[in-house]
């Protein structure tokens, strides 16, 4: 019984409903948050940081974005790159017509922005269900990189169209740019992920999020027992489109540094984060992270041990990463369909039940 | 009841869910050839368990059956596919409904009878005789079956089944959602296949007064487990049944309206 | 039982309803009244139209013709969501849960038509989320004592046995607090002793809230213990009205669906 | 110790056949200095590959990972060029992209670390007009020229200069983006067979050049009429055609073929003793004389840094040195035995853009062969080089940085 | 008649043709959904492993070759010679047979009764396993596809058509693609049979049971081994058929796998069950996207096809939210 929550009793509803109900869990929580953010900074450097640490969080962001879409409402997009792409235009636009402006306010302010534009295309959603709204919103994925592409305002007129991140700052930091400091991007990400992570919490687990599910589980039901689907499915494209929006603005801001819409943000990329959030675990919060963390980090240790380790030749290991990731997918799928959040939750109440079976 | 006899004996089975929710705790039963055997029992008592894993869909919502033996006609079934088994004369009603929504009703029936190689004419011999059963499936022959009215989709399911000619139907609630008159004509049904046809029955279900006049024999489950079991008649004397299945107390059935509040009530299992 | 005082003035009232899908006629010009604080039931033979007119009147079928006055208002074309906040809650005859849920949020999602805190409340969710949060718990609490679910609050209820899920469906329509609550086939599937309860419950519901109940139910005997008025329904016309006894008694009734005469 | 080239290539992803030919080309060609002279001045290479699959997001991981000790990027994408040049010059780490990436890195002055000799897009450009109007005897007016493009940021890259060019020369431009991938094209030649432009000039790359050459045979344009860049001219293009073919044009900064004496000594120390990067069948295509030119560049740069700081063993920093002072001459070239292979090149602390030289390539359906048909010929410097300083003026700008002094 | 009305007549005859292309993608999406309600992913690369695979058997190369040097040091490439067309294509579709056994065997088996948002992951789970396996059993090179298939512009319907045009203007003839009109043979051909199996026989009515309940299906006795075996097969036959199509028009590669792309509008247009509906929904989309392009994208800076064909078809789904033909998605309680 390495895992236990007897002794645990919760005495009013309050408890109850905390997020980590399990005492284990919350300290659990607490030293992983700590050694995030006291510890990691210390040593991290360019590599970690810009192979590591800052792609998962901003893949995790986006993760979450599209999981509270799609995990908790129920509504597939294939949108997400297209909506990466409003965040990270935003940004950019931003960054260039108020040059003082901190860039925290600048990454929300590039998420409201993307909320909007979100809402406009969670439109058809009223009408359009399943995989054939999966499909529609592949309208919006072409559209908006389109429209980036074409619309010389957008990247300020530069004669590629690739748009560049200028430096800008946080407390007097460099935030963006090629000066900025490893540890200071990092914890720029972890803070908004932290943030918008419990926030997301905050949001799944009360009337909202209720509004979400039920329009997920049977959205016939959910409108009779009085659940406006309009107002709920966009809510959920808003706040998705949000979280997606800020993570556009952290991939081209924070970890790139400068994007060009068709490759930054193609479609495949919209492919990337549903993938994340099934394979994490729909309408799991902890699910968006650890799908985040298969998909981004389980290719680089691939390429490091087969290339790094092994000496395989590139392209040999570039075949045989791609095969073992879908056999790997495959794979999870077959013992957890429910991703890797539920195989998390089996794991935990199975070491609850040993060494006594049942 | 001697072994030789029993079409389908079931030893010992456990049931787990998820590897890790023990939901049939060894239940054994047998059921003769060519009896009516009901299975009786609360609300989450393991009759839909014990029948999906006799019919082996069982895996398909991630239960697995981790002990005991299941034989059908003395051959151990546990491993066979569903497939193999309804080719094999088992086949299933499922438990709210389960009707292929998007064929039509007549198409649904016709998929029952999937399995058989005894040609078209035959099988549409079995199909008006199915109709004659369920006139009003005659009527909504053409409609898809997400379409029709609960009881019509029952009806749409248990005529399927009888659409595979088996040798041993499993049913699971027959009698939900159907009409009075329906319930006893249903029962009628199995009686006059169990009669000519020598069909053999195991039914679940939850109206005992009509499932213990028309079976042969009774097992009562209660968490997982048999507590009870005995001819249909004995059972139908038990006070205790009397009492808490069939709300005859001394003898009198009492107004649904006069229930008390707080009642005793019977667990076998204290 | 005082018969008299429970019962009040008319709450909803269909004029000449009829609905048809195509070439399938579900009702056809039916008309009856509910009044407040009932037990009104609706029953007939599989594919009588039972379950369409409980759909008509919940605003999830628009009948051709006809009208539906509730309140002495009549009613204009509505969303069901409208409907639901007018007050009329259901069950349905397929259950209709939200199976990736647990029970107690099931329970929950039913009192969503009152619950208030704008989504930025809900993000920071300490204070004004919270306090509506831990109040609505309160009373979901109370229902799920009231139905004797404790054990499953915390279950997803796609794992629940067939019985229970009918349970937790009419626990998550009492946690809307309904005047209108309209049952289909609530005992489906149930065996006496849950039926027993469950006749309990919706009377204790009709008696200590006084909500009015529209009930769709084949079980003769249950229906005959617990409604005031019977709505009978054959082929999606109407058959009789009135109460138990006039219908236990009536040839039509006992042709169409009774088969033999209930009053053993 | 040893000198370290990175190879950031592709051989996966939509690109990935072209790309396999120029990391095979590239590392061959280190491996035959490894195996023929021991490495670069007595210091061994070693050649760490990492793959991008043509995405920027790879691309950085696999610049981080491999920059420890790392003399030169050859990041082969223009996404990837875009994230690595702030990089790169902070990480004091010369950057090279050759015929690819920022076309007005090549003012050495505001691009410290990034080089694009000898030729950029922008010269590519010229120098295609400059043959049409070789061609046209030296008349454009009036002549209907259509640019064909790849629709990126790499696609984009000539429509400045052929918009100033066309001001110059009064030929009118029409403009025709390709999605990618590029595998549908209908509409495009539907226009373009409609349009009769006199040349159809390419800017595209992938299966967006097959599609796009094929569909060029359908409507029967004259192949000698159509002119791609040189991410427009390998095999792999002309070939999914077939004989038809024929004739098809694109402009090149280096020599096609096998037929120089160095690929004697390649077969001899690369291909058969086994030590080829692919599986030796590709020596000669266009894009493994590619790599191959470009490794060559890289170890004479390489070569000349150890002379300017008397060391065998070289830093990033040192390495860029060697670049910014390279000078090739026939005489040299004739030495690897590249012998008109290129044209001569000398780098300066202003210019990284080297000569701006290209020659016109063009196939042979019959031979299944490439051939110069034209000699190196100079880019329009007049309308050139004030885009350039334009650009790279604007990035100075959007950096807040100054221009360096080049004495 | 004037050449713009021409122009435009020969744009309506390219958009029919390129969307029969499309189509032929569409009709193997339709066939798993319709089978298993599983919305395949995978169906892309399917038609570049399919191609992939007889290009290799025809041109002789040896599976794996690259692999195989690496580990062993080996030099093998190719087999003494390649092997007749139709044999290849035998050989080829054997090979998808023996995938679709597999891939039944391994994991479809494991995911009876989920939810389709889960098949689909799996599916691209698969397109990734295969992308890497195809790539490593073949290798990633450009390679040329040539089944005997006449190409190019046809001569006689622009002879036909050149007196067309009113006096005085200038006209060339009308263009089309032969290789798209022998496309456009055989996909009226597939579609035809195809819809005369699910419709008609016994096999095809299982299928849709099996769409709509799994469960269901196996308590009939339905093997949803064999039925699955039997669709992945006829999709991997499908995808054989595309495969051989569009790579004889672009080169076999892997680019060939984002056809899909261009399949999706079509398919939802078409309605996800419909096989008739995939060639319609080729056709409507096929003529949209090229119109517009002609009329519009011009105006607009071109390249407008890709997102035009899903609005196109989005502005479909807002009358019809399961696609013209698709089957009604029904909404009851
Ligand atoms: N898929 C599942 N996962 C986990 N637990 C399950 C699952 N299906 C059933 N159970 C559990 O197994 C137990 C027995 O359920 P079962 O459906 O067999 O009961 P039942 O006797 O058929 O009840 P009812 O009369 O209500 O149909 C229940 O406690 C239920 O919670
Ligand atoms: N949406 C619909 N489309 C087509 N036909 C429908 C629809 N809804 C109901 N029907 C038909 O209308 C008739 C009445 O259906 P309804 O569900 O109201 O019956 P019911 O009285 O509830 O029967 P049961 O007791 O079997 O549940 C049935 O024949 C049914 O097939
Ligand atoms: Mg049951
Ligand atoms: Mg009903």
């Amino acid at each position: 019984m390495f895992y236990r929550e007897s002794g645990d009793f919760k005495t009013n509803y309050a408890d109850d409903q905390q997020s980590f109900p399990i005492k284990l869990d919350r300290y659990a929580v607490w030293v992983l948050l700590a050694f995030a953010f006291f510890v990691v900074p210390f040593f991290i450097n360019d590599y970690w940081e810009k192979s590591v640490l800052v792609p998962f969080l901003v893949w995790s962001m986006a993760a979450l974005g599209l999981n509270i879409l799609t995990g908790y409402c129920g509504q597939v997009s294939l949108g997400t790159g297209g909506f990466m792409a409003v965040g990270a235009y935003s940004c950019y636009k931003l960054m260039i017509a108020f040059p003082g402006l901190n860039i925290f306010f600048v990454v929300i302010l590039a998420g409201i922005i993307t909320a909007i534009v979100g809402i406009a295309f969670g439109l058809p959603s009223l009408r359009i269900k399943g995989f054939y709204l999966a499909v529609a919103t592949l309208a919006s994925q072409f559209f908006l990189i389109w429209m980036f592409n074409k619309i010389p305002w957008f990247y300020n007129y530069s004669s590629s169209g690739m748009i560049t991140a200028p430096e800008r700052t946080m407390f007097g930091i460099a935030i963006s740019g090629p000066s900025a400091p490893s540890w200071a991007t990092y914890l720029f990400c972890l803070t908004l992920v932290t943030i918008f992570a419990f926030i997301a919490r905050n949001l799944t687990r009360g009337r909202i999020g209720r509004a979400w599910k039920s329009i997920h589980d049977m959205d016939i039901a959910a409108e009779i027992i009085g659940i406006p689907p309009l107002q709920a499915k966009l809510s959920a494209f808003a706040v998705s489109s949000f979280y997606i929006g800020m993570s556009g603005a952290m991939l081209f801001g924070v970890y790139l540094g400068s994007a060009e819409p068709g490759e930054a943000f193609g479609i495949d990329k919209s492919f990337l984060v549903l993938f994340m959030v099934i394979i994490g675990g729909l309408g799991s919060i902890l699910g968006s992270f650890l799908g985040a963390a298969f998909l981004i980090l389980v290719p680089v240790l691939m390429k490091n041990i087969m290339v790094g380790a092994f000496g395989w030749p590139a392209d040999l290991a570039a075949h045989l990463e791609l095969l073992f990731i879908g056999a790997l997918i495959m794979f999870f799928l077959v013992v957890e369909p429910h991703g890797l959040a539920q195989l998390w939750r089996m794991t935990k109440e199975k070491l609850r039940l040993w060494p006594f079976p049942h | 009841m001697s072994t030789e006899n029993n079409i389908l004996s079931i030893k010992n089975i456990e049931v787990i869910y998820d590897h890790v929710i023990l939901v049939l705790k060894g239940v054994s039963l047998d059921v003769p050839k060519g009896g009516i055997v009901a299975l009786l029992g609360a609300n989450g008592a393991g009759k839909t368990t014990t029948i999906k894993s006799i019919s082996n869909i069982l895996k398909t919502e991630r239960g697995e059956v981790t002990k005991g033996s299941i034989t059908f006609e003395g051959e151990q079934i546990q491993d066979l596919s569903p497939t193999e088994l309804v080719k094999k004369g088992v086949v299933q009603v499922m438990e709210g409904r389960h009707c292929f929504e998007h064929l039509t009703v007549e198409e649904n029936l016709l998929t029952g009878a999937y399995i058989r190689k005894d040609g078209r004419k035959a099988i549409a011999e079995d199909l008006e005789k199915v109709y004659t059963y369920f006139p009003r499936l005659k009527e909504r022959r053409k409609s898809q079956a997400g379409y029709t009215s609960g009881g019509e989709q029952q009806m749409v399911a248990v005529g399927r089944a009888l659409m595979a000619k088996p040798k041993l139907i499993l049913l699971d609630e027959p009698s939900m959602g159907l009409a009075p008159q329906l319930v006893e004509e249903i029962f009628e049904i199995v009686k006059s296949l169990n009669e000519k046809e020598g069909v053999t029955f195991l039914l679940a279900e939850q109206n005992v007064s009509v499932a213990l006049r028309y079976a042969t024999y009774g097992y009562i489950l209660e968490n997982g487990r048999v507590v009870m079991d005995g001819e249909a008649k004995a059972l139908s004397e038990n006070e205790d049944v009397k009492e808490f299945y069939l709300g005859l107390s001394d003898g009198d059935k009492k107004s649904f309206r006069d229930v008390k509040h707080y009642r005793r009530r019977k667990r076998w299992l204290a | 039982m005082d018969q008299d005082n429970r019962i009040g003035d008319t709450l909803l009232e269909v004029k000449n309803i009829s609905l048809s899908f195509g070439g399938v006629k579900a009702l056809t010009d039916i008309s009856f009244d509910i009044k407040e604080g009932e037990i009104r039931a609706i029953i007939g033979p599989n594919g009588a139209g039972k379950s369409s007119m409980l759909n008509v009147i919940n605003g999830f079928y628009h009948p051709q013709e006809g009208e539906v006055w509730f309140r002495g208002k009549k009613r204009e074309s509505m969303k069901p969501y409208q409907v639901a906040r007018q007050g009329v809650a259901r069950t349905f005859q397929n259950i209709a849960l939200f199976k990736g849920m647990s029970t107690l949020d099931n329970l929950m999602t039913g009192c969503i038509t009152h619950m208030k805190t704008n989504i930025f409340l809900q993000a920071i969710w300490k204070g004004p989320a919270e306090r509506e949060e831990l109040e609505f718990r309160e009373r979901v609490e109370h229902i799920i004592d009231f139905l004797g679910i404790q054990a499953i609050r915390k279950t997803p209820v796609g794992r629940l046995p067939y019985g229970m899920q009918k349970r937790v469906e009419l626990g998550r329509a009492l946690a809307a607090q309904p005047k209108l609550l309209l049952l289909d086939e609530p005992m489906a599937g149930m065996n006496l002793e849950e039926k027993e309860d469950m006749s309990r419950f919706i009377l204790d519901v009709n008696d200590e809230f006084g909500t009015t109940i529209t009930l769709i139910e084949h079980d003769i005997g249950v229906v005959m213990d617990l409604s005031d008025r019977i709505v009978v329904l054959d082929y999606g016309c109407k058959l009789a009205d009135g109460t138990p006894d006039v219908v236990r008694n009536d040839q039509a009734v006992i042709d169409a669906y009774l088969g033999v005469s209930h009053d053993d | 110790a040893d000198l370290t080239f990175p190879m950031l290539s592709y051989r996966t992803g939509p690109y990935g056949p072209n790309g396999a030919e120029f990391a095979d080309g590239y590392a061959d060609y280190f491996t035959l200095l490894n195996e023929r002279d021991g490495g670069i001045g007595g210091a061994k290479i070693l050649t760490p590959e990492c793959e991008t699959a043509y995405n920027t997001a790879k691309g950085v991981e696999c610049y981080e990972s491999t920059k420890e000790g790392a003399l030169i990027y050859q990041p082969l994408s223009t996404g990837i060029t875009y994230q690595l040049i702030p990089k790169v010059t902070a990480d004091d780490i010369p950057m090279h992209t050759m015929g690819y990436g920022r076309t007005s890195a090549a003012n050495g002055k505001v691009f410290s670390h990034v080089f694009n000799y000898p030729a950029n897009y922008w010269d590519g450009a010229s120098v295609i007009i400059k043959h049409i109007s070789d061609e046209e005897k030296g008349d454009l007016k009036g002549k209907k020229i259509s640019l064909v493009y790849h629709n990126s940021a790499y696609g984009k890259e000539p429509i400045r200069t052929l918009e100033e060019l066309a001001k110059k020369h009064g030929y009118k431009l029409t403009l025709i983006p390709v999605d990618h991938p590029g595998q549908e094209q209908k509409s495009q030649w539907l226009q373009l067979r409609r349009d009769r432009p006199d040349y159809i000039i390419m800017y595209g790359w992938g299966v967006m050049n097959q599609v796009a050459i094929k569909e060029a045979t359908n409507i029967r344009f004259d192949m000698s009429k159509f002119i791609g860049i040189w991410w427009s001219g390998s095999e792999n293009d002309v070939l999914p055609a077939g004989d038809k073919a024929n004739g098809y044009k694109a402009v090149t900064f280096h020599g096609v073929g096998d037929d120089y004496p160095i690929f004697e000594e390649l077969k001899k120390y690369v291909k058969d003793t086994g030590k080829a990067a692919g599986d030796g069948s590709n020596l000669g295509t266009a894009l493994y004389n590619r790599g191959m030119y470009a490794a060559m560049l890289a170890a004479e740069a390489a070569a000349n840094a150890q002379k300017i700081h008397n060391t065998k063993d070289l830093t990033g920093a040192q390495m860029r040195d060697g670049m910014e002072s390279l000078k090739i001459d026939q005489d040299r070239m004739k030495a690897l035995g590249l012998e008109g292979f290129g044209p001569e090149i000398s780098v300066t602390c202003a210019n990284h853009g080297g000569p701006g030289l290209g020659a016109i390539q063009q196939w042979d359906a019959k031979a299944k062969k490439w051939s110069l048909i034209t000699d190196f010929v100079e880019s329009d410097r007049s309308v050139i080089d004030p885009l350039i300083a334009e650009d790279s003026a604007a990035y100075a700008k959007e950096n807040s940085m100054k221009e360096r002094d080049c004495k | 008649m004037s050449p713009l009305f021409l122009n435009a007549l020969e744009v309506i005859l390219n958009g029919l043709m390129a969307g029969i292309m499309y189509s032929l993608v569409a009709l193997g999406f339709v066939l798993i959904f319709k089978a298993s309600g599983i919305f395949n992913y995978a169906q892309g690369v399917m038609a570049l492993f399919a191609a992939l695979t007889l290009v290799g058997f025809q041109t002789g190369q040896v599976p794996f070759a690259h692999l195989i040097n690496a580990m062993f040091g080996t030099e093998i490439h190719h087999w003494g010679s390649g092997m007749n067309t139709f044999l290849a294509i035998i050989l080829t579709m054997i090979v998808m047979i023996i995938f679709a056994w597999l891939l039944e065997k391994i994991v479809l088996k494991h995911m009876v009764n989920q939810a389709p948002i889960i098949l689909f992951m799996t599916t691209i789970g698969l397109a990734y396993f295969m992308e890497g396996f195809g790539d490593l059993m073949w290798g990633a090179d450009i390679k040329t596809m040539d089944v005997g298939l006449p190409s190019g512009g046809s001569l006689w319907l622009e002879d036909f058509t050149k007196g067309w045009a009113a006096e005085g203007t200038e006209y060339y003839g009308m263009y089309i693609d032969v290789l798209d009109v022998w496309a456009a043979g055989i996909a009226i051909l597939l579609v035809i049979a195809l819809t005369l199996f699910s419709q008609y026989t016994k096999t095809g009515r299982a299928l849709r049971a099996v769409a709509d309940d799994h469960q269901a299906a196996l308590t009939v006795g339905i093997s949803l081994r064999t039925i699955w075996i039997i669709v992945w097969s006829l999709a991997g036959f499908v995808a054989l058929v595309a495969g051989i199509m569009w790579g004889s028009k672009s080169g076999v590669q892997f680019s060939l796998s984002l056809i899909a792309l261009k399949a999706l509008p079509v398919l939802i247009l078409g309605g996800f069950t419909s096989i008739p509906g995939a060639i319609i929904g080729g056709l409507i989309i096929g003529v949209g996207e090229k119109l517009f392009e002609f009329s519009i994208g011009g105006m607009i800076g071109g390249a407008t096809e890709n997102w035009f064909a899903y609005v196109l078809a989005l502005a479909f789904l807002m009358f019809r939210p399961q696609g013209l033909f698709g089957e009604k998605i029904i909404e009851r309680v």
